[in-house]
């Protein structure tokens, strides 16, 4: 019963959220802030992924630009290069990233300790050099330019309030996804391997495989959120593909909330928000004041801005009730 | 390549590493006293270099002096940190308190950055003559030895133990633990710093230098999960001369360019035998 | 009120990776907004140059640029430092249709001009650097040389035209090495493997701190250090100390102004962009990057008067700021003969960078101070 | 010597502690007995300081206590053997006894530093030693054996002997024989009554209760967060509540 | 009785120097309860480890159900139908009672990552028999009412019977219990051994490892000791307490 209010709580508020994310686009709203919404989206996608990873194995990746970079590369050099239709590159890119994950995923998961974050740090580390120096591909340090838009018949995502759209029904679609999956059966035996790994297995999970399973996931998320940013951006280059952007996502799966996924949202929305809007005002300041925010918001809410509104909310209709049940 | 050489290129990477293991056993100390993997630690390294600079050029304080007074000055913003920023952080879950240290570390590099400037500072002279690769060695040796001992050998190495071990044990026979983990910031500071003061005559000190290091000590303690001293100076040091010897070898895939990608496949591949072997030990045993 | 001002974006990396470029191209344009508006504007009409930090980052970078065209209502953007950003923003400026003067050097920024008519830049393009610098080792006498170059961008583009233009100069590469600016201390390595090649020089392409490094391990080897116009800065003389001394290198003529013949025709500008700056900021901090803005802004502020040549015009043009910001580009594409700190740019719709060889010199080193060796 | 008055602890929402009201005189073993979930634990923990107390005070002689760290308690001549051991497992025995002293060494921070051969070498340190290694000469053989390789009794001997390494002048333990095969259960009940001998304050928590009365000097039994019942062990085991609920029928 | 449900032939277990299990041979009957007890440190866990596969066996060879087990993984033999309770309990802390024993039945579902993904009929018609039956086993043991409260806020007692909740809705054929009575009182040991023969009503055979005497003698139906890792003795309870061997190694004299 418990699970049937909250459910219709929450069907609510995903209503309330498409609304708004629907009419934000347009000039009469908050039209001016499309393009910093395309990233949030974008990040989100890549965050959700690390979400799932690290709330389900209890380790740090540092190496989701990898695929990220994956992602957008493969686009990339598939579109400019081979000519190939945007969507099947995406789509190629997405299997060829996830596929890869998956190739260096057991060995990884057979390493005993903490050795994801050294693995995949690694990982993230070999292919920035990639990316810069297999230049007869990737074109260098300055990259490729002139990655062709996504189209869907005659309609071509061209400008950034088409592209907006675009971007959000991937995210909302990766999003939702993961919610079912976190509630289902495989979800189950994610948590249960995050609970205890001996316990897990003697109720006849493959930890192993579940764990390689989110780290699929993940990567295919990233590498599709990286083929929206070539798609996006139309230019490629190595830079934000490095481990500063590998950094930047942990740190939106924690602002934002591991327990949910919604968190994703609200980590790379702050993130973001920060960098690109309210920080601007401190000028070179800048970066102190985003190293203080981001200590100060842990400090204060150490489970995340998701957790903290949700507690904020009950919270205050607690009271609310109460003082309704005083009247 | 003369056998003269190799051994110069390996002394070097070997110094080099060294610098690694330095930072890293820093991220092994905060490690195992808190669970917290410090991003803050590289800089660390770069307060070490750059108080040293501004020490002994700007202020005009002896070489030594200024060496000294910089490690000690960034050992009290390792221990400001944790009492600012860690400490107070009583609900926060050890993912949270890493996050924490990633704002710790933007907020000091800015800092820095606004205080001394962005741009690059000339590097100290060498200790003496030119045989700074020696005298790196040597500090790590020494610090290296004294740090086994006071694990070993003192009241509060085992007390810092305990606290990794079981938390709630150690307070339970009187062992302070924050205490204790405000003592393990203000070493891996400490550590961080004579990282960065050591390397100082051989590069140009630099808000970001600690980004690079940190990264570099990162590695070398991941190779000893964070945990194990010499799994970290071992992680570190082969870094150091895997590193060296990419560009001395400059062949085919081996190019200068990709050091950093030879360097990493060399460590992964470390780790997946220790890995394997420790594995195999234990179905064996 | 609003539109009483001319808007002009500006986006700079001010505290990331290229934060020693991004400084002084955002300390210039403060100064120049200053001085324009105290002698009363453009035309009457104050300038605003909304200056932002883009951390170095591409995603960062599009989403400022695409903020100062939508929200603060700019006629034209300057910057970014790096080359990649420029190349991330092209898109954005070519649909808003703003134009805008890069800082950075790769040539693709601008060739081909077909890619966006709205964008331009300031600095010189790395080969006319590595003509200028081949040329004078050719003219010692030097065959063999090694190649050490950083592997972001600067240095990388940098690395090509050295390879593509060695054999026209008689010059064979003996020894091909990069390296990362950002973490390479132990430099031993590097500087055996040059000892064991044979060569007779070295040509490092690079930003501080890695060339002033270079310099400092070569120093005893007897082997002397060629850089590029990225050294072009008191640092690299701080950060090499002794090595420093007799390091030879191109670069625009900016370091060497005060030994500029009278009749050079860039010199009053460099003089005076060079003692208002340093008057401001401190001696000796004066260099090339700020230079790159400095033509950046001045070019803006000419096309805008071309197109504005009196204050009522210039009302009514800021009252359709898209059509302002079309004639803007256009005049920027028609400069003709401007004599800034980079050289005489002569724009032309095929040719959006408009230097031409001759706009770099050969420095070299001596008692810490550069002078320039005229042939 | 200990004295708990109107004690209220809770874990988030739930109540866990209802004014739990509760002393231990000087010299006796003290009993606590209560289905599972009644708080017993929770009781043990906030005497020492890991839950704190939202209401009611806790007293050792007159001083109180309540508010205090877990370390500070240790301090005060409290030790504490938790639910589980919680011996530390990768360490040798002898740094488990060494580390049990640790409070002698603490006082002066700066003495934590000092070779920890001096240390041990300090009369009285000297002297807890010798004696938790004449109450448990299996301890003295196995000095140099990682912690965690001991067998479950050996781990449970170490953690009282570690307890006793700090000076203590009171013991609190929680379920000393949980998991321990029945012959080691005895020995332990064995030695608790002999260290009451030697003087110790003990405050025992043991599920069978048939055999911790039968040792301790009085009792007291927990429901839901109270106190239900006190007395002496004789007026407990004639209770028949108490032989009903918790000691249940005795076997030949 | 059908003959044992699980054989262990010369199995043997050595950590480094230390032989945990030394060649133990039991032959487990299908339906019987039977309880193996010993001293601490006799290699009892050791043996249940060896049994779900945590552990490969130095030598010897374990066959369940006729089928020799060799190399096979946890998982699969928890498949097959071997579940077990943990000494220290082990449940998933980051759920709630009933979500623990939702997902103990795991290896009885099959819809997979896509169906999950996409929501299909499928997986929402396996939801439900997956929360009705975890429902049936959450009731069998008594902690119907505590379906919603997080599994860690249990008291120990509870938490033991929710593990024997997961375990069974694995619908093993052989169910293992580690210690289940340890830490419990009195009369919750009763109930437990009551618990125990409802199990075995079911159809599923029990091995236990307890400490507790008067349980091991009030359910099971044959015992076997062991000690140092060896097999010292087994027989109906009565028969084992009543062993010198089994007096001197583990039950002690009576003090009175
Ligand atoms: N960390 C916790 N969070 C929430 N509730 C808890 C926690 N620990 C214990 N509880 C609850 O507090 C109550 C008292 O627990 P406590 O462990 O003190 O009981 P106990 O008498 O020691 O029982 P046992 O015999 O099982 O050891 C129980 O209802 C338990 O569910
Ligand atoms: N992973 C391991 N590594 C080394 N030794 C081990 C390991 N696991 C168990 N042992 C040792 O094997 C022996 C048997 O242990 P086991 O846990 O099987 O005992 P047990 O019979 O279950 O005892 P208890 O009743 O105390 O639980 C013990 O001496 C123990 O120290
Ligand atoms: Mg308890
Ligand atoms: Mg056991």
């Amino acid at each position: 019963m418990l699970s049937r209010v909250r459910g219709k709580w929450s069907y609510l508020a995903i209503a309330a959220l498409l609304l708004f994310l629907i009419i934000i686009p347009f000039k009469w709203f908050l039209g001016q802030y499309t393009v910093i919404l395309i990233f949030i989206g974008i990040h989100t996608m890549v965050t959700v992924g690390l979400c799932l990873l690290m709330g389900y194995t209890g380790q740090i990746s540092l190496g989701q630009a990898a695929f990220y970079g994956l992602g957008a590369y493969f686009s990339a050099v598939l579109t400019k290069t081979h000519g190939f239709n945007p969507w099947l590159a995406m789509l190629v890119a997405a299997l060829a990233t996830g596929g890869f994950a998956y190739a260096i995923g057991f060995p990884i998961f057979r390493l005993r300790g903490n050795y994801l974050a050294l693995a995949t740090l690694g990982l993230g580390i070999i292919m920035a050099v990639l990316f810069r120096e297999l230049d007869q591909f990737t074109g260098g340090p300055t990259g490729i330019t002139g990655i062709p838009y996504l189209s869907i018949g005659g309609f071509t995502f061209d400008s950034p309030f088409r592209r907006y759209f675009l971007v959000w029904f991937f995210c909302l679609a990766v999003l939702l996804v993961s919610q079912n999956i976190v509630r289902s059966r495989t979800g189950r035996a994610l948590r249960a391997v995050h609970g205890s790994e001996s316990a897990a297995e003697s109720v006849g999970i493959n930890v192993a495989q579940f764990k390689v399973k989110v780290f699929v996931l993940s990567a295919v998320y990233a590498s599709l959120a990286g083929s929206l940013y070539a798609h996006h951006i139309t230019y490629v280059n190595p830079s934000p593909f490095g481990f500063l952007f590998s950094v930047m996502v942990v740190v939106m799966a924690v602002v934002g909330g591991l327990a949910s996924v919604w968190g994703a949202i609200f980590g790379a929305a702050t993130v973001r928000i920060l960098s690109d809007e309210i920080l601007l005002r401190f000028g070179e300041w800048d970066v102190i004041v985003y190293g203080l925010i981001l200590v100060l918001v842990m400090v204060f809410m150490p489970r995340g801005l998701f957790v903290a509104l949700k507690e904020a909310y009950e919270r205050w209709r607690l009271t609310h009730r109460q003082r309704g049940a005083e009247a | 390549m003369s056998p003269e050489q190799f051994v110069d290129n390996l002394i070097s990477g070997v110094a080099q590493g060294s610098v690694y293991a330095l930072v890293g056993l820093g991220f092994t100390i905060i490690y195992t006293v808190t669970r917290i993997i410090n991003f803050a630690q590289g800089e660390f390294v770069m307060l070490g270099g750059v108080f040293s600079f501004l020490l002994f050029s700007s202020v005009g304080l002896p070489l030594p002096l200024a060496l000294l007074l910089a490690v000690l000055a960034a050992t009290v913003v390792g221990a400001v940190l944790y009492l600012l920023a860690i400490r107070p952080a009583r609900q926060a879950s050890v993912i949270s308190l890493i996050i924490i240290t990633i704002g710790a570390s933007t907020f000091i590099r800015g800092v820095v950055g606004q205080i001394w400037g962005k741009d690059y500072m000339p590097p100290l002279p060498h200790f003496s003559g030119d045989n700074q690769w020696l005298w790196i060695i040597g500090i790590t040796l020494v610090v290296m030895v004294a740090l086994h001992l006071f694990f070993s050998r003192t009241m509060m190495g085992k007390a810092l133990k305990a606290c990794s071990i079981n938390r709630q044990a150690a307070s339970l026979v009187g062992i302070d633990a924050r205490s204790m983990a405000f003592t393990s910031f203000a070493l891996a500071a400490a550590l961080g710093a004579i990282g960065g003061a050591v390397i100082t005559p051989l590069t140009a000190p630099h808000f970001r230098m600690g980004l690079t290091l940190g990264l570099k000590g990162f590695v070398a303690a991941a190779v000893g999960d964070f945990r194990s001293q010499v799994g970290t100076v071992v992680g570190g040091v082969i870094l150091g001369i895997a590193e060296a010897m990419v560009v001395v070898l400059d062949w085919g895939p081996f190019a200068s360019a990709y050091k950093d990608v030879i360097a990493m496949l060399v460590l992964l591949l470390v780790l997946f035998f220790r890995s394997s072997r420790g594995a195999a030990q234990e179905a064996a045993s | 009120s609003e539109s009483e001002t001319i808007k002009i974006g500006a986006l700079f990396d001010v505290t990331g990776p290229n934060s020693p470029l991004g400084t002084p191209e955002k300390q210039v344009v403060e100064m120049m907004e200053t001085q324009i508006n105290h002698a009363g504007g453009i035309n009457g009409v104050p300038i605003e140059v909304i200056v932002y930090d883009t951390e170095g980052k591409e995603d960062s970078c599009v989403s400022l640029a695409t903020r100062l065209i939508e929200q603060d209502g700019v006629v034209a953007i300057i910057g970014p430092s790096s080359t990649g950003e420029s190349l991330a923003v092209i898109d954005t400026v070519d649909k808003a249709q703003i134009p805008m003067v890069s800082c950075a050097a790769d040539e693709r920024i601008t060739i081909p001009v077909g890619d966006s008519i709205w964008v331009f830049k300031t600095p010189q393009t790395t080969y006319m650097a590595v003509q200028e610098i081949y040329s004078y080792i050719q003219d010692q006498g030097i065959t063999k040389i090694a190649i050490m170059t950083d592997t972001k961008g600067f240095g990388a583009g940098g690395k090509k035209d050295l390879e593509d233009e060695a054999s026209n100069y008689g010059l064979t590469i003996v020894s091909n090495q990069s390296y990362d600016n950002e973490e390479t201390t132990n430099w031993d390595p590097f500087i055996s493997k040059i000892e064991n090649s044979g060569a007779e020089a070295v040509v490092c392409w690079g930003t501080n701190p890695g060339p002033a490094l270079i310099a400092k391990a070569l120093d005893g080897t007897g082997i002397p250090f060629f850089g590029s116009h990225g050294i072009a800065n008191t640092k690299f003389i701080e950060v090499a100390g002794d090595a420093a001394e007799g390091v030879i290198f191109p670069v625009g003529k900016m370091l060497v102004a005060d030994q500029l013949p009278d009749s050079d025709p860039q010199k009053a500008v460099l003089l005076q962009l060079k003692s208002d700056y340093e008057a401001l900021y401190g001696e000796g901090t004066c260099n090339t990057f700020a230079g790159h803005a400095y033509d950046a802004l001045k070019m803006v502020q000419m096309a805008v008067e071309e197109v504005a040549p009196d204050k009522e015009t210039l009302t009514e043009e800021l009252k359709d700021r898209k059509a302002f910001a079309a004639k803007i580009r256009t005049e920027i594409e028609n400069i003709e003969g401007f004599a800034g700190t980079g050289g005489v740019f002569n724009m032309s719709p095929d040719d959006h960078c408009g230097l031409s060889k001759g706009c770099m010199v050969v420095v070299k080193i001596v008692n810490g101070e550069w002078v320039w060796l005229q042939d | 010597m200990l004295r708990v008055e109107k004690a209220t602890a809770a874990y988030g929402r739930v109540t866990v502690l209802r004014e739990v009201s509760l002393t231990v005189n000087d010299g006796e073993i003290v009993t606590l007995i209560g289905a599972n979930g009644a708080g017993k634990t929770t009781l043990l923990n906030s005497i020492v300081g890991v839950v704190p107390i939202k209401s009611g005070s806790i007293w050792l002689d007159d001083r109180q206590i309540s508010g205090l760290q877990p370390h500070r308690t240790v301090g005060l001549g409290i030790s504490y053997i938790p639910e589980g051991r919680q011996i530390f497992g990768s360490m040798s025995v002898m740094d488990n006894l060494t580390l049990g002293a640790y409070s002698q060494c603490s006082r002066n921070h700066l003495s934590t530093l000092g070779y920890i051969g001096w240390f041990l070498r300090r009369p009285d340190v000297r002297s807890n030693l010798d004696m938790v290694f004449n109450l448990f000469p299996v301890l003295r053989e196995r000095q140099r054996q990682q912690a965690g390789s001991l067998s479950g009794g050996e781990q449970q001997m170490l953690a009282i002997a570690r307890a006793l390494m700090s000076s203590p002048r009171m013991l609190l333990l929680d379920e000393p024989s949980l998991g321990l095969a029945p012959n080691l259960v005895k020995d332990i009940l064995r030695l608790l009554a002999r260290l009451r001998d030697e003087g110790f304050t003990i405050l025992l928590i043991e599920q069978d209760a048939a055999a911790a009365l039968k040792i301790a000097d009085r009792g007291y039994v927990m429901e839901r967060g109270r106190i239900v019942i006190e007395g002496s062990s004789r007026e407990l085991l004639g209770n028949d509540e108490v032989v009903q609920a918790y000691l249940g029928k005795t076997r030949g | 009785m059908s003959g044992p449900i699980l054989e262990t032939r010369g199995v043997t277990k050595a950590f480094g120097g230390l032989v945990a299990v030394d060649n133990v041979d039991v032959g487990i009957e299908a339906g019987r309860v039977t309880a193996v007890i010993g001293p601490n440190g006799a290699g009892k866990t050791t043996l249940f480890n060896l049994i779900t596969g945590v552990y490969p066996v130095s030598s010897g060879e374990i066959r369940f159900d006729g089928v020799p087990l060799d190399n096979m993984p946890t998982h699969k033999r928890a498949a097959l139908g071997i579940a077990r309770t943990f000494q220290n309990v082990l449940l998933f802390g980051n759920m709630t009672v009933l979500e623990n024993v939702m997902s103990g039945q795991h290896p009885r579902s099959r819809y997979g990552f896509l169906e999950a993904a996409l929501r299909l009929p499928k997986s929402r018609r396996e939801e439900e028999t997956i929360t009705l039956n975890a429902i049936k086993y959450l009731n069998l043991v008594g902690l119907g009412l505590y379906a919603q409260r997080d599994a860690l806020s249990l008291p120990l007692g509870q938490q033991k019977l929710l593990a024997i909740a997961r375990a069974l809705a694995t619908e093993p054929k052989l169910l293992l219990l580690d210690e289940p009575g340890a830490g419990l009182n009195r009369l919750e040991k009763q109930e437990l051994g009551d618990l125990i023969r409802r199990i075995r009503e079911m159809g599923i055979t029990t091995v236990l490892v307890e400490h507790d005497m008067d349980l091991v003698m009030g359910i099971a139906e044959w015992v076997i000791v062991l000690d140092s890792g060896r097999k010292i003795a087994e027989g109906t309870a009565s028969q084992v307490q009543r062993d010198k061997r089994v007096i001197a190694a583990y039950l002690g004299e009576e003090v009175e």
